[in-house]
């Protein structure tokens, strides 16, 4: 309701279009965007569902669900895909909670070496992710963290936070001054100034951060693997050998993908709804 | 009654002797006196200590044995009540995983770990495999090839790293489009063949497969001989030792000459599994390929059934892969009854009737196999004839001084 | 003692002073106006007496306790903010309910309060809106009333009708001085506009640079200014210099006029246009530069004596051209100002 | 403690001390270490060889080139697609919502699923190349093509949603008067797009463009998948080093990506004499 209403007030006149003009746009945007991510998902669906599939077949000519069977009929499957879950809620949870700290003072307070701290903050998404997975898989097996649920989720928080302090850094930066101080003349305490008045006004960037720090979560591999596999098993782990770049047979590949890509798929749809595109912007596309 | 005395005799030993045990071997975990199991009192001993320790953890680094292993695991559980905790994994990483750990010192977190062939020499200098010698213990590798039991391409591993399962790179190709008197047999042929077909030959990368490591190889056993041939094969080398060789000899030099020429002519794939997809959509006619991998393949189709394996002459390289127990393993006793079933006549039968994996047992042969089977298989006159030990570290070398000699010149 | 007493309040930033010691008392019930052009301390001091910012010295008691070093939530003060700080996501009873809640006020008093403050800021058709569903004077009704339903010791205004149209603007200047007089709270109000200030206020504080200039009933500061600053900024003047023989002075080109105290020397006086009359006049010394007819009165710009002072006629049935010569008379004294430096005078 | 609340800079600091501590214990901890790592002999002496090894083998300096490359290429094609797409974005047409929930699908598709839909679409024998067929044509070799087309390709396709996104904001936020003030002063509507918007929006462009320049260059999977097999990306030889257990090169390789992305950065920052206060926002009283 919020996001509509600031969406419309963002855009405040368009030009005047003709009908036809508006048809056009219409076909042009979603014919494009059928060719470049349906046509590819449609035929990944079939290679996952095709029982050989050879030149010159335009399409497959005989079809078997054996496959998809045969991985989901695996019971760990069960067990990794609730992990997974379990894992990225918590690990959204995490994120949220330690990231709105570190936003509010980012933004709303000015200090000397800003830009250093928002460089530091941006340098996970920069710095290779290996390099850090191995260097954490090394301290973990120190600290004795490694091969648990909680290395996992501390080390997952690493990748998830970046974007969550960015984006909630954009959106608290949208607060007024002045409804802190009118909470506050008003009677409300450190407490209920955030309780009652940043935690709902954050809700739009708490919806974009935790719905990307989801997904991050629910489909980070290199990380997880090199420190919980194989005594924590999540999804990924359990289904990224099917994707081996050197033996990946399609057919199972196209498979895993779906499964892998399920939770993006829907969240993007409803994203559309929700997601406010200019907080994502500022969060993301600033450096 | 006897065996229950046993048992418990061994129990008590073990709690004795632990601490010294944990001194001799990089097995601080045990609960039984490994140095006292011989072939004879194997299943005396080792069977109620496996049960005592109730559950047995195992990886697997290779996609395509997931359900190998599932039948095996059935019949495991089945037999000794042992639950398994299995797992599938990234063999790099794995690795690199049980490296970190050996070097933190902590207990490996697999007992059972069926790896790649070619990892043994790293995994043996980080100390990560359990010194104990299998191949003399396990009741089930009385028929064991007598050469595996010793050294794994090459190397001594003294019994500590058994293969359980062996396959072969070869030269594939479509005989829908490769008549049978142009298979090439022998690598002057098969470069003339590209030069008569070009771009139809697939060549796998050696860094991304390895159907290209091996075909590396290969190539150089074919054209190196003396000193060179005797460097080539030395299998004390270190991979460092073979990386400084392989950058710097003159030895190699037709090597080079002969992939300049084969990949003007050739397409370099980036796997292979990328081999194989090139071939099914009928753009390759002949490629770099393993042999069990085609069967995986054919079953899913994957493959067009005109599919045909060779070994050229002189030879091609096979490889295998080990089931081991690493070091600081905490079920010792059941991982040592798990590979013992796993090296057991029946189930290497089974798995090399429904995946083509061949079996380092004596006693288990290619005739055994079904008739439409042997069809897609190589052929008896060519394997296990034809068949070369690998010796993956020198491959390794080999690909990265291809990388800066011919890719990157 | 009076309800609100400001003692010798300062602020640095840094090694700028933001305020001067600054002391105003405010009687409850009063209206008091805080007027100055921006940057003059106001807002500042303002912020000061919610809490909101720390002052760097002085004192500040309200209803006889101390409060300059309580928490905002803990000073029972409310304020009327230039931008409302209406809480986007709460309905208008949210925005209201939200300080009685913080204050833990029961629930039947709750209603009651909400009633009355809905009631006399006429916003009882609006309840359920958001702030956002509000025009900016409703909006402006929402904050006023979510101030009064605190019942605080002291109402703050700052620059409230800013954001709004001119015609709006004084409508609402009316609503909230009538709303004043029922509810009687003892209110600061700050503004930069003098008109506003005048209006409204029962008594005005002018500030300028960090300090107080004066304090005044809009009557005495209009009429009888201490202050250069204070003539200048409420309302149009012509500042003089004269030469002062008792209760006479002579203007810069030679008229005499009387001064309304006497004084000796060079001083300096500020006579407001409508206390001016002009006279078309072929002899006088005087040439219209300038006209705007403004209805109810017409404005002149005069050159005299190489000076340019302005005239404002009220009632005119015809304009003086440009360009005629004219006469200034001057029907009373003149105001003579305190304060006065050379430098002002030039 | 009322006091310390007081206090700005304590308060400062508690504040970012969870999340910038999080990062220091957790990023740059094994970050530290691996900087030390990536000058260390097995035998804990300081050693260079590892740099020195990027810096003259012929693989490792074409696979910085490639590296650079793989970067720079799928922002120039991203940036052709993504401003048009966002000037279209902007208007109004049916299925605007649902449009603007799904065009942002593959920036949460992993890059490994991204090269498999490559392959399943453009591998040489495969559904495009079948399906123009029977008119006689052929595809152009896109998966693993000396010109890493197919690379690009992949790249273009996960990073344009991320570019539009940032880009359409930035065209959204330059205020309508502006726009208008521009067409009354007589610039036509191209010109005023040229002249006005696209200067006002080029903050949010260069730091869409920076950001996609490190994502693509830092990308492992996909160059893996449909890269040619001879110019491979330091990324990519970073992993096979990786794999071989070599971890102090991984290191050392990962720094020096790391170094030429963060150098990328800094050079922006000067460019824009940005870095230091950051005075610009937040707000003092």
């Amino acid at each position: 309701m919020n996001a509509l209403a600031i969406e419309t007030a963002s855009m405040p006149r368009r030009r005047v279009f003709t009908p036809e003009d508006r048809i056009l746009v219409t076909i042009g945007l979603y014919g494009a965007l059928i060719l470049a991510i349906a046509v590819p998902l449609a035929l990944m669906f079939l290679w996952s569902i095709a029982d050989g599939w050879s030149p010159p077949l335009i399409v497959p000519k005989d079809y078997t669900t054996a496959r998809w069977a045969g991985i989901l009929g695996d019971g760990s499957l069960i067990r990794a895909t609730v992990n997974s879950i379990l894992i990225a809620v918590v690990v959204t949870v995490l994120t949220a909670a330690i990231a709105l700290p570190t936003a509010w003072a980012m933004a709303r307070f000015p200090f000397r070496l800003k830009r250093l701290v928002e460089i530091f903050i941006l340098a996970p998404v920069i710095i290779p992710g290996l390099v850090v997975a191995v260097g954490i898989g090394q301290v973990f097996l120190l600290f004795g963290l490694a091969y648990s649920v909680t290395g996992v989720i501390l080390v997952q928080i690493v990748g998830t936070l970046p974007l969550m302090i960015r984006l909630m850094t954009a959106t608290l930066e949208t607060i007024p001054d002045d409804l802190i101080h009118a909470a506050r003349s008003l009677g409300a305490g450190t407490v209920g100034i955030v309780l009652h008045i940043i935690l709902p006004l954050a809700v739009p960037g708490l919806l974009a951060g935790g719905l990307m720090s989801f997904i991050g979560s629910f489909e980070e591999f290199d990380k997880s693997f090199i420190v919980g596999a194989p005594v924590v098993e999540t999804l990924p782990i359990k289904l990224y050998m099917y994707l081996d770049p050197y033996s990946m047979q399609l057919p199972l590949a196209s498979i895993v993908s779906f499964i892998l890509l399920l939770p993006a798929l829907v969240v993007f749809i409803v994203a559309g709804r929700i997601l406010r595109d200019d907080l994502m912007a500022a969060g993301m596309g600033k450096i | 009654m006897s065996t229950k005395f046993l048992a418990a005799a061994a129990l008590a030993l073990a709690a004795m002797a632990a601490p010294c045990l944990a001194a001799d071997s990089n097995m601080k975990n045990l609960d039984f006196d490994l140095s006292k199991v011989t072939r004879e009192n194997f299943y005396d001993i080792v069977v109620p200590a496996a049960k005592a320790e109730g559950s047995v953890t195992m990886y697997n680094f290779a996609g395509s044995f997931a359900d190998t292993w599932k039948e095996l695991i059935t019949r495991f559980e089945a037999k000794y009540g042992i639950k398994v905790a299995y797992s599938d994994v990234k063999g790099d990483q794995a690795n690199q995983q049980l490296i970190a750990v050996q070097a933190a010192g902590q207990d490996s977190p697999v007992d059972a770990y069926f790896a790649g062939g070619g990892s043994y020499p790293l995994l043996s200098s980080k100390g990560v495999v359990g010194n104990i010698s299998l191949t003399s213990i396990l009741p089930n590798m009385a028929n064991y090839d007598p050469e595996l039991a010793k050294t794994v391409f090459g190397k001594p591993h003294g019994g500590s790293f058994p293969l359980v399962h062996l396959n072969q790179t070869a030269i594939g190709y479509d005989s829908a489009f490769v008549k049978a008197e142009d298979v090439p047999k022998s690598f002057e042929e098969l470069l003339a063949w590209a030069e008569k077909n070009p771009k139809r030959l697939g060549v796998t990368l050696p860094a991304k497969g390895g159907s290209g490591g091996g075909f590396i190889y290969s190539v150089a056993l074919n054209y190196l001989s003396g000193d060179c041939r005797k460097q080539l094969t030395d299998y004390n080398q270190t991979l460092q030792q073979a990386e400084d060789w392989a950058m710097q000899s003159k030895c190699l030099d037709p090597v080079w000459d002969y992939y300049r020429r084969l990949l003007a002519v050739a397409e370099l794939t980036n796997g292979n599994a990328d081999t194989l997809n090139l071939i099914n959509n009928q753009q390759l006619y002949m490629g770099t390929v393993w042999e069990d991998q085609v069967m995986t393949f054919l079953g899913t189709k994957q493959l067009p059934d005109s599919f045909r394996l060779t070994l050229l002459e002189k030879g091609q390289v096979g490889s295998g892969d080990a089931m081991f127990v690493p070091a600081n393993a905490k079920h010792v006793a059941a991982a040592l009854l798990l590979i013992d079933m796993a090296i057991s006549k029946e189930f290497q039968l089974w798995k090399l009737e429904t995946k083509a994996s061949r079996s380092p047992r004596t006693d288990v042969t290619n005739d055994l196999m079904p008739k439409a089977v042997q069809e897609h298989v190589l052929p008896q006159s060519v394997y296990p004839r034809l068949s070369l030990p690998a010796f993956w570290d020198m491959s390794t070398a080999l690909a990265e001084a291809l990388d800066e000699k011919v890719l990157n010149q | 003692m009076s309800e609100l007493e400001i003692c010798n309040i300062t602020k640095d930033y840094g090694p700028s002073r933001a305020l001067h010691p600054v002391s105003i008392a405010v009687e409850r019930g009063e209206f008091v106006t805080i007027l100055g052009p921006s940057g003059c301390g106001k807002s500042t001091l303002l912020r000061i007496l919610t809490g909101i910012t720390q002052p760097s010295g002085g004192e500040i008691h309200l209803g006889g306790k101390r409060i300059d070093q309580a928490p905002p939530e803990a000073r029972d003060v409310a304020m009327v903010f230039q931008s409302y700080a209406l809480f986007p996501h709460m309905s208008v009873a949210g925005n209201l309910a939200f300080g009685l809640k913080m204050k833990k006020v029961r629930k039947d008093e709750r209603a009651r309060r909400m009633a009355h403050a809905l009631e006399i800021c006429n916003l009882a058709g609006l309840v359920d809106r958001m702030p956002r569903q509000l025009s900016g004077g409703q909006q402006q009704r929402v904050a006023l009333a979510r101030a009064i339903v605190m019942q605080p010791s002291l109402l703050l205004f700052d620059e409230p009708l800013s954001n709004l149209d001119a015609k709006l603007r004084d409508t609402l200047r009316h609503e909230l001085t009538e709303l004043h007089r029922r509810i009687g709270a003892t209110s600061l109000y700050v503004t930069h506009d003098q008109a506003e200030a005048m209006a409204m206020s029962d008594r005005i504080v002018v500030m300028n640079e960090g300090r107080v200039v004066e304090t005044g009933t809009p009557l005495e500061l209009y009429r009888a200014p201490k202050h250069v600053f204070t003539a200048t900024f409420l309302g149009q003047t012509n500042l003089l210099p004269v030469v002062a023989r008792g209760a006479e002075a002579q203007l810069p080109w030679g008229q005499s006029v009387a001064l309304d105290a006497p004084a000796t020397g060079d001083i300096q006086v500020s006579v407001r246009p409508e206390n001016i009359d002009i006279c078309a006049d072929e002899a006088g010394s005087g040439t219209v530069c300038a006209v705007s007819f403004m209805g109810a009165n017409a404005l002149y710009t005069v050159e005299i004596g190489g000076r340019r002072i302005r005239v404002s006629q009220s009632g005119v049935e015809h304009l003086i051209e440009t360009g005629r010569r004219v006469t200034l008379q001057f029907p009373g004294p003149v105001h003579r100002l305190n304060g006065t430096t050379a430098q002002e005078a030039a | 403690m009322g006091g310390l609340l007081r206090d700005r800079r304590a308060q400062l600091l508690l504040l970012l001390a969870p999340g910038v501590g999080y990062l220091l214990v957790f990023f740059g901890g094994p970050l530290l270490s691996a900087l030390i790592g990536s000058f260390r002999q097995d035998d804990g002496s300081f050693t260079l060889v590892f740099y020195e090894r990027i810096f003259t083998r012929a693989s490792m300096m074409r696979g910085l080139s490639t590296s650079i490359y793989y970067g720079v290429m799928p922002v120039i094609v991203s940036l052709a697609a993504s401003v048009p797409l966002a000037l279209l974005i902007r208007r109004s047409f049916f299925g605007r919502k649902l449009f603007s929930g799904l065009y942002k699908l593959p920036m949460a598709v992993p890059g490994i699923i991204v090269g498999l839909m490559v392959i399943v679409v453009f591998e040489r024998g495969g559904f495009l190349d079948r399906l123009v067929a029977p008119l006689g044509l052929g595809l152009p070799k896109l998966v693993r093509d000396d010109w890493g087309i197919g690379v690009i390709l992949a790249s273009v396709w996960k990073q344009v949603p991320f570019m539009t996104l940032i880009i359409t904001s930035a065209f959204a936020a330059i205020p309508e008067d502006i726009r208008n003030a521009a067409r009354t002063l007589g610039a036509s509507r191209l010109k005023t797009f040229f002249i006005v918007e696209v200067p006002l929006a080029m903050p949010g462009i260069t730091a869409a463009i920076l950001l996609t320049f490190i994502g693509s260059m830092g990308s492992y999977a996909i160059p893996d998948i449909v890269g040619p097999p001879t110019a491979r990306p330091l990324s990519v030889l970073m992993v096979k080093e990786f794999n071989q257990g070599r971890f102090n090169q991984v290191y050392a390789m990962g720094m020096v990506l790391s170094l030429f992305a963060v150098s990328v950065l800094l050079l922006y920052y000067s460019l824009t004499s940005r870095i230091g206060t950051g005075q610009n926002r937040g707000d003092a009283s």
